[in-house]
């Protein structure tokens, strides 16, 4: 670990395009000022990418909306401190001022590319907007303009983009276009707040890779706000690490991975899921050989879309095609695959909340022609922990009785015994059994998923899916929230059907695993098989876009693309080619090219 | 597209068939008879049924319906009783004037309704916003003939700024309009509130403001379009409660519109009249739903119209 | 903000209507409606004539009506009939529709719209098409024939008034079911095993509030307006009920020389009206849980 | 016996009349709305016609006639060089076809009753003749019309706008749309109809009176509220409000002595009155109904409607000839109505119904009443509905009492048998009919079958004979006569013309042949 190794130049070197000095950013509430972020400093040198990194709620976007300017008023102000823009203090700007520098001099992108653009301009007038607001340009020009940038971000059809709108996007485009609009006016600075996180892996890979290209091309710096350990380590050249408002340490990449000063960032390092290390923990461990407690032989799941003068379908989105796989009982089995391949659709099939062709049994029991009752019983055996743990509580209804609610469904004991097992889980799970009164909006993210494992749990069921359960909390919080998943599996003897696309997760808690890709399962076997020797081509380009938090690794150069996803949907009548799968023996197996 | 309208227009025929079965026989059923009224009071007894033989009227309800229907679809809406003129050309006389008198309403209430929300939802939270929103609580409680009363007393009588009731003239279309659409626009004011106030929270509206996009371009390009979306909805649905409120607004006003002629109507059971403005409304609130829905995805890409 | 709620040792939960009461415009909302309630039931008590007693006393010898004020706090009207007595009465009439009327057509407009929502198939389609079918009916025009057709009495009129009005509400709350059908704690509900009942009570209809809250609150004014516009067109309550449409409809034309006449039961319209709106503008706060807090 | 012109009269000028309703038709045969009534006369012309501002006959578009004898044949010679609006001149033939045409049951006119008196009636309206065999064209200009039975009144059916002159061609060309394209003989012609907003008469260049009309035309508005009229009057834009002064209105105007001077008051062909219908119990005692009679206090009811009504002690108005003067009918005298009910062992009272038209000031007066008989014990539930229900409850004779005010009788033409028929006698009684009171008494119907037989209307012993046919109705008491209305016409101050023109007992609002402007 050297300084060497630092590529560009080190805080101080150069003049800094923007220096923070002091900040406080403060929300009234009550009368009262309350800080979130306070005494923040931080010096930015051209061309240089600053990593701020911390957990949800420690401040990082506050930062970054009080140096755009942005801070939603009146509530949440700057009260103290200055932001300095090569000389200018931002904060002391009048708003006239500070908006002919948005954009143009310091440029923002956004977590959510679903959200980010607006979904009734087309994308072709967003981004000549930015141009026009800014440049005294024609809108022919600015349109122009508007393609060359496109065209710059590498992305697909560039002409026919400027057409279309945000929704007929897919997210990584959205993305591209939200560089596409920052970078424009080439900024002197780019403040980038999570920008990949809500992206597949390999989308992530492919806009990293073009942040770093444009970066180095236009000599932007970048602010880069992430808790992706992975991405931090291979983007940044300094790094900030926040918590509660304040910075707890700060400096270059390979030392703050190296050599972590604070026990905060020791802490955060630690919790970083490291693909390899599910092999180191527990390498030679057995896979269960029990009897499947849940199997899809030849499952179909289809959507019709419908159109023409009678309404008929004329297409179908092949969302699942022949899924076979099984699920024994005490394991892990875990789903991989980019978003829409059809893993949610996997796991609704399994709780019956869609239809589904070919043959589906839990327990022992087909799914398909069970009555009302049957189904009910059938809950007991498999429940479901969804990825947003907010959007899967009732809002209205207190935890505790969201808790015991299932018991009441399956008219198990009276309110007192239910309320007692509620507050048994909820110490189960880690939550205050006091806290059964409160509603799910009193919670945070990572408490939210707790209370929807309880909830989960309260039947005692013998296969828990968890779709994507652990994707939206924080890498502490998740990995407090894996490690509960692994006791209970070990207390209880549950299995899971572990469905995410963050493949250093999936690594280090499944048995064995299934890669999806547009509906079918193209590779499968046990942890080991499938992580340590990659057959499949999609396969091993998953596992190569996942950021290594390490700044030491090189990571080979790897092919660009930039094309569409292929599409599940087909007309009636057509659908995809089969994959047909070979046993590279021990279960291993394999779509055959 | 031309296959969702074709079947918006099926759907809205057999709509439209409903209601004017239900109307025809809820007219059958009212306890007046129209002979009455068209044979006067010094009728014999065979005149009455001279005039119930020529018009039908001695014949099964079925039967009656079925005729009429049978003109309606060769576009003859029949005579009416007691004018004994084409009910369309009567319709068509007053149409305009009400088509008119509900294009003023509506402007009034969206002009008012919707900037006032947009002003309430900017200055959010203030002392501007609570009192906008008490206003339109008012406005929304306000009977529209105390107000039609109290508009044409203090704006015509007392002022003279406008003509005292009457038609014909811009002048003339101020404040019936106003008296009609200041209900809704009490109400849209709210609705355009607390949409706006959703759409404000949104990142597209942070990444405008990030572009460096002036305030007024991004309220008025970025959230404007947004939050107006689910009150084009609601215009669909709120032209059915216009009506209601035109027999009284019109009445106020001395407007020509097809209220007075169907309250008229009413008063002396001339069904056919009755049947044809009946029909109108029904087909202009199916058509301002149709158009509703029609107009979102213009503003709205993701909605397709299937 | 959550925060602040999540660090305080829960207290005992403050009732819905001791939050309701520390909002100023609620607390006002209140009591206008226990003003008028009171005035409705102890009519009897408090008004100085009987609402239909015309009196001599009541009518200039040209028979022009007494303006408020001297022995008749509201004046009269143009039957010489104390104003305040009737409109006392009147609030009785008023509540009744606005109240009944309203409530039963909320009742049916949730209750068709959250089956169509909910059940889909072929029950909710043939429902959806017969709500459209009403809707595309000009209310007053059906309100008319209604009332024209089973003689007008104050019960009739309430029902005609809910059987107008219950496709809007229907309609709304059909949306809004649909979208919450598709929500995701559903989804998780129908995985714990609950029954489509359970889903709809437990489940959809608390979210259902705050939309029926607003509905029914707008209801109010729209619900005694119509009444006063059916008295207008002769098929309201039968005189001599007082309602405070009736009584607007009946002096509209004197609305200059007699203004009391139709400015004071306008002005206890709109003040019932404004006062349920407050109240359930509150009260819609109150009720959602992630409003907590927010005095 | 003719009209003396109006010596200070000058001749041009339009004026602007208003109404609240809609102008339904213009068709002579078909109008029958009070507002309509004398737009038609003056677009069209019948044989026979008034003397302006009076209930006296004259001649119209008959220069003479003779009745013969027995009172059966009537011979009416035209006048010649009568020209319709569209040039061509009026002969016999269209005196027959008019004829012809009001009664045919294809028209469906309303008022094709007046004319069952001339033979070949009964066989045009069942069908089974397509022409009236009693109207027979003797000369291009004469025409002899014969009746099955005399007919006192035929010379005022005569003046009816029902048996005004129309043109066959022009009716030929617009089938029902004859009512929006009048063709007539009248002093003004139509020129132009907006509808719901505005007519425009225009004068007739060629009308056949020498020296009238005076006006170059009359704009009537429509849809134009009383109040709002008025308050146009009072501002100069409005000549006449056709709805009169609204209530609401009148004591201010009648305060104001610049404006109560333009107000001209003068009686009116009308009767309020309350049917009690003999054919539902307990109104079917005498008693009874005389209880209810001494019951109501009329002249509260008439301050009610600030005093613009007389109160009325029998079916016929005070303007009416064979109106019995001295006849003071049931006085107001609630312990005598309650004595009556005593006797008719109803001490404690009874309950009933009161059935009204639902528009300004029925409900009110309704309500008087309903007060009125609660002093007595009798509870009146009010059922205030459309005309059209009020009628048919009236005619089924469902309704124990109906208040007749929205639906009431105002003369078709000056008679005192126009009071009667319909609403009084036995041919009104039956179902549909719109006699409310369902009363009918052989006695009295023969009496007055007897009166209409004489040939001359205004011989004293046939109005005696009247008068004795309504005072043995008042006996019965059928009916509660409550009040005749006056007339109030307000008008600008440049109108000129007679102050009788302004409340013409024929011609509602004002006879816009004779008046004139004054700038
Ligand atoms: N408008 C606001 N009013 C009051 N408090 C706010 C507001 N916006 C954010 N906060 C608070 O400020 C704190 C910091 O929020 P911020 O959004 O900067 O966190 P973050 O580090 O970006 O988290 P995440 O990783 O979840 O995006 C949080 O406690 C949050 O609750
Ligand atoms: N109800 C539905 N109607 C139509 N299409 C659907 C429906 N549900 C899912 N799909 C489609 O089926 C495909 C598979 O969706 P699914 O949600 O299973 O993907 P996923 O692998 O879970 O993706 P993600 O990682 O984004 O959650 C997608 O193309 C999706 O658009
Ligand atoms: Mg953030
Ligand atoms: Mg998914």
């Amino acid at each position: 670990m050297t300084l060497a190794a630092i590529p560009a130049a080190p805080a101080g070197v150069a003049d800094p395009v923007l220096s923070v000095q002091g900040l406080t950013v403060s929300v009234r509430a009550g009368g009262q000022d309350q800080p979130l972020v306070e005494g923040l400093s931080f010096d930015l040198a051209p061309g240089e990418t600053l990593a701020i990194a911390g957990e949800s709620g420690s401040g990082k976007s506050i930062t970054s909306l009080a140096v755009m300017g942005l801070l939603p008023p009146p509530a949440v102000r700057a009260t103290a401190g200055r932001v300095m823009l090569q000389g200018t203090d931002l904060l002391a700007l009048p708003e006239r001022a500070m908006r002919s520098l948005r954009g143009s001099r310091v440029a923002m992108i956004f977590q959510e590319p679903m959200t980010s653009l607006n979904p009734v301009m087309t994308i072709g007038t967003q981004l000549s907007e930015a141009l026009r607001a800014h440049e005294p340009i024609s809108r022919r020009a600015a349109r122009a303009r508007a393609l060359e940038a496109l065209q710059k971000v590498r992305i697909s059809q560039p002409e026919k983009r400027l057409d279309q709108y945000p929704h007929e996007l897919s997210g990584g485009m959205r993305q591209r276009v939200m560089i596409a609009m920052a970078l424009a006016l080439k900024p002197a600075v780019l403040i980038a707040d999570e920008p990949t996180t809500a992206l597949d892996v390999t989308v992530q890979r492919e806009v990293l890779d073009l942040l770093r290209d444009l970066q180095t091309e236009t000599g932007t710096a970048v602010i880069l706000i992430t808790h992706d350990m992975g991405v931090v380590a291979e983007m940044a050249d300094r790094v900030i690490v926040m918590r509660a408002g304040r910075m707890v340490e700060q400096g270059p990449v390979a030392r703050i991975f190296a050599d972590p000063q604070a026990a905060y960032t020791r802490d955060l390092l630690a919790a970083v899921p490291r693909l390899g290390a599910g092999a180191a923990r527990d390498g030679g461990r057995i896979v269960s050989l029990a009897p499947p407690v849940a199997r899809l032989v030849d499952t179909v799941v289809r959507f019709d879309i419908r159109g023409g003068l009678l309404g008929r379908p004329t297409h179908r989105v092949h969302a699942v095609e022949g899924v076979s796989l099984d699920i024994r009982a005490g394991e892990t089995f875990a789903l991989v695959g980019e978003s829409g391949c059809g893993k949610s659709t996997i796991a609704r099939a399994l709780v019956g909340l869609v239809p589904h062709e070919g043959h589906v049994e839990v327990a022992g029991q087909a799914l398909n022609g069970l009555t009302a009752a049957g189904k009910k019983a059938l809950c007991r055996e498999v429940q479901m922990v969804f990825q947003d743990p907010m959007a899967a509580l009732d809002p209205r209804m207190r935890v505790g009785e969201l808790v015991a609610e299932p018991l009441l469904i399956h008219g198990e004991g009276d309110a007192a015994s239910r309320r007692a097992r509620a507050a048994e889980l909820f110490e189960r799970v880690g939550l205050l059994p006091e806290h059964l009164d409160r509603y799910p909006h009193e919670f945070s993210g990572g408490q939210r998923q707790r209370i929807c494992i309880a909830r989960a749990l309260a039947l005692k069921p013998r296969l828990i899916i968890c779709d994507e359960s652990v994707s939206a909390l924080d890498v502490s919080v998740q990995a407090r929230v894996l490690d509960l998943l692994g006791e209970l599996k070990r207390e209880m003897g549950v299995s899971y059907l572990f469905i995410s696309h963050d493949m250093a997760v999936v690594e280090n808690i499944a048995d064995r695993v299934a890669v999806m890709f547009l509906g079918q399962i193209v590779e499968a076997g046990t942890r080991a098989q499938v992580f340590g020797d990659p057959r499949h081509p999609y396969t091993r380009r998953l596992l190569e876009a996942v950021p290594i938090p390490d700044p030491t690794v090189e990571r080979p150069a790897r092919p660009r693309l930039a094309g569409d996803p292929p599409s599940p949907v087909h007309p009636v009548g057509q659908g995809p080619d089969r994959v047909v799968l070979r046993d590279l023996g021990k279960g291993h197996l394999v779509a055959e090219a | 597209m031309a296959a969702y309208l074709f079947r918006r227009l099926v759907q809205s025929a057999l709509i439209l068939l409903g209601v004017s079965f239900i109307t025809f026989v809820l007219l059958y059923v009212l306890p007046a008879d129209p002979v009455r009224q068209i044979a006067g009071r010094s009728a014999t007894q065979q005149t009455v049924e001279n005039i119930r033989h020529q018009l039908g009227l001695d014949q099964p309800m079925l039967v009656q319906y079925a005729r009429y229907l049978s003109g309606l679809v060769q576009g003859d809406m029949g005579r009416s009783y007691l004018q004994k003129t084409e009910v369309a050309s009567l319709i068509a006389a007053r149409l305009p004037a009400s088509l008119l008198l509900m294009a003023g309403g509506i402007a009034c209430e969206l002009v008012i309704g919707l900037s006032l929300g947009v002003i309430a939802a900017l200055w959010r939270g203030r002392a501007l916003d609570q009192g906008l929103m008490v206003t339109s609580f008012v406005a929304v409680s306000a009977p529209q003939f105390v107000v039609g009363l109290l508009l044409l007393y203090v704006f015509a009588v007392q002022l003279g700024w406008f003509p005292i009731g009457g038609y014909g003239t811009f002048a003339h279309l101020v404040l019936p309009s106003i008296a009609l659409g200041i209900m809704g626009s009490g109400w849209y004011s709210r609705m355009m509130r607390s949409a706006m106030v959703e759409v404000l929270r949104q990142d597209y509206i942070r990444t405008a403001r990030a572009k460096g996009l002036t305030r007024a371009r991004v309220i008025l390009r970025h959230a404007l379009p947004n939050a107006i979306l689910p009150i084009i909805a609601m215009i669909g649905i709120d032209i059915g409660i216009f009506m209601g409120g035109m027999v009284v607004v019109e009445s106020v006003f001395g407007w020509p519109g097809i209220g007075q002629l169907a309250w008229q109507a009413i008063q002396r059971v001339d069904i056919p009249i009755i049947m044809g403005v009946t029909l109108v409304s029904a087909t202009a609130i199916v058509l301002g739903n149709l158009l509703a829905d029609i107009v979102t995805p213009f503003i709205d890409p993701r909605i397709k119209l299937r | 903000m959550a925060d602040a709620t999540a660090q305080a040792g829960r207290p005992v939960p403050e009732g819905v209507l001791a939050r309701l009461l520390r909002r100023k415009l609620a607390l006002f909302g209140f009591a206008v409606i226990l003003l008028v309630v009171g005035g409705a039931v102890l009519a009897p008590w408090i008004a100085p004539y009987a609402p239909d007693e015309q009196l001599f006393e009541g009518l200039t010898i040209e028979g022009a009506p007494m303006a408020p004020g001297g022995q008749f706090l509201m004046g009269t009207d143009l039957l010489g009939r104390d104003l305040f007595s009737r409109i006392l009465y009147g609030a009785r009439t008023s509540l009744i529709i606005g109240v009944v009327a309203n409530g039963v057509a909320l009742v049916i407009g949730t209750l068709v719209g959250v089956t169509a929502g909910f059940v889909r198939g072929w029950t909710g389609a043939v429902l959806m098409r017969f709500t459209d079918l009403m809707m595309a009916f000009p209310a007053l025009l059906l309100a008319i024939c209604l009332a024209a057709i089973f003689q007008p009495s104050l019960w009739i009129v309430a029902m005609v008034i809910a059987l107008v009005n219950w496709v809007q509400t229907a309609r709304v709350i059909y949306t809004e079911t649909t979208s919450l059908a598709e929500r995701e704690f559903i989804a998780a509900e129908r995985t714990l095993g609950a029954g489509p009942v359970r889903i709809l009570f437990r489940h959809i209809l608390p979210h259902l509030v705050p939309t029926l809250i607003v509905w029914g609150t707008l209801g109010i004014s729209v619900t005694v307006l119509l009444e006063a516009t059916l008295s207008y067109l002769g098929v309201g309550v039968q005189p001599p009920t007082p309602s405070w449409g009736n009584i607007i409809f009946e002096n509209q034309t004197y609305f200059q020389a007699a203004p009391w006449l139709v400015f004071i039961p306008g002005a206890a319209i709109l003040m019932l009206a404004l006062a349920f709106n407050l109240v359930g503008d509150a009260l819609r706060d109150v009720l959602d849980p992630t409003q907590r807090g927010q005095g | 016996q003719d009209y003396t012109p109006d010596p200070n009269a000058t001749p041009g000028g339009m004026i602007t009349v208003t109404y609240k309703d809609d102008v339904a038709t213009l068709d002579p045969a078909i109008g029958y709305d009070w507002q309509n009534w004398s737009m038609i006369k003056s677009l069209f012309d019948g044989l026979m016609d008034y003397v302006p501002g009076t209930t006296e006959l004259r001649p119209g578009l008959a220069e003479s006639y003779e009745i013969s004898d027995d009172g059966k044949t009537f011979t009416f010679t035209l006048r010649p060089g009568v020209k319709f609006h569209n040039g061509r001149e009026m002969t016999a033939e269209d005196v027959k076809y008019s004829l012809d045409r009001v009664t045919t049951p294809a028209t469906q006119s309303p008022g094709a009753g007046f004319f069952a008196s001339i033979a070949g009636f009964d066989a045009i309206s069942d069908g089974s003749a397509d022409t009236l065999s009693g109207v027979e064209v003797v000369e291009p200009a004469t025409v002899r019309i014969t009746l099955s039975r005399p007919d006192a009144t035929f010379l005022h059916v005569m003046a009816l706008n029902f048996a005004s002159i129309v043109p066959k061609e022009a009716v030929d060309e617009y089938g029902s749309d004859f009512g929006k394209h009048p063709v007539g003989t009248g002093a003004f012609k139509l020129d132009e109809w907006t509808i719901g907003q505005r007519l425009v008469f225009a004068k007739n260049e060629d009308f056949w009176r020498e020296g009238v009309p005076y006006l170059d035309g009359v704009t009537f508005e429509v849809g134009q509220e009383p109040i709002v009229a008025l308050l146009r009057l009072q501002q100069g834009e409005v000549d006449v409000p056709g709805d009169g002064i609204p209530p609401a209105k009148f004591q201010e105007v009648m305060g104001d002595p610049a404006q109560a001077a333009r107000v001209v008051e003068g009686g009116q062909l009308h009767t309020g009155y309350i049917t009690l219908n003999v054919g539902i119990a307990p109104l079917d005692k005498l008693e009874v109904r005389e209880a209810i009679n001494m019951a109501i206090n009329k002249e509260r009811i008439t301050q009610i409607i600030n005093g613009r009504a007389v109160p009325a002690t029998q079916p016929l108005p005070p303007s009416m000839p064979g109106y019995t003067e001295g006849y003071d009918g049931y006085a107001y005298d609630p312990e005598g109505a309650k004595a009556k009910l005593a006797e008719a062992g109803l001490a404690d009272g009874f309950t009933t119904e009161l059935y009204v038209m639902n528009t300004d000031p029925n409900p009110r007066i309704a309500q008087a009443i309903q007060q009125d008989l609660k002093a007595i014990g009798v509870t009146a539930e009010i059922r205030s509905l459309a005309q059209a229900n009020v009628i048919e409850a009236g005619g089924a004779g469902q309704a124990p009492m109906i208040w007749s005010g929205g639906m009431a009788w105002i003369a078709d033409f000056p008679d005192p048998s126009n009071f009667y028929g319909p609403i009084l006698g036995c041919a009104g009684a039956g179902e549909g009919g719109w006699n409310w009171s369902k009363f009918c008494d052989e006695g009295i119907d023969a009496m007055a079958t007897e009166a209409d037989s004489m040939t001359d209307p205004s011989a004293p012993e046939r109005l005696k004979m009247w008068s004795d046919v309504y005072m043995k109705v008042m006996e019965e008491a059928p009916w509660v006569p409550v009040f005749n209305e006056q007339r109030y016409t307000m008008k600008s101050a440049r109108m000129g013309g007679d102050d009788s023109l302004y409340v013409d007992p024929v011609s509602i609002p004002i006879n816009y042949d004779y008046v004139y402007v004054t700038e």
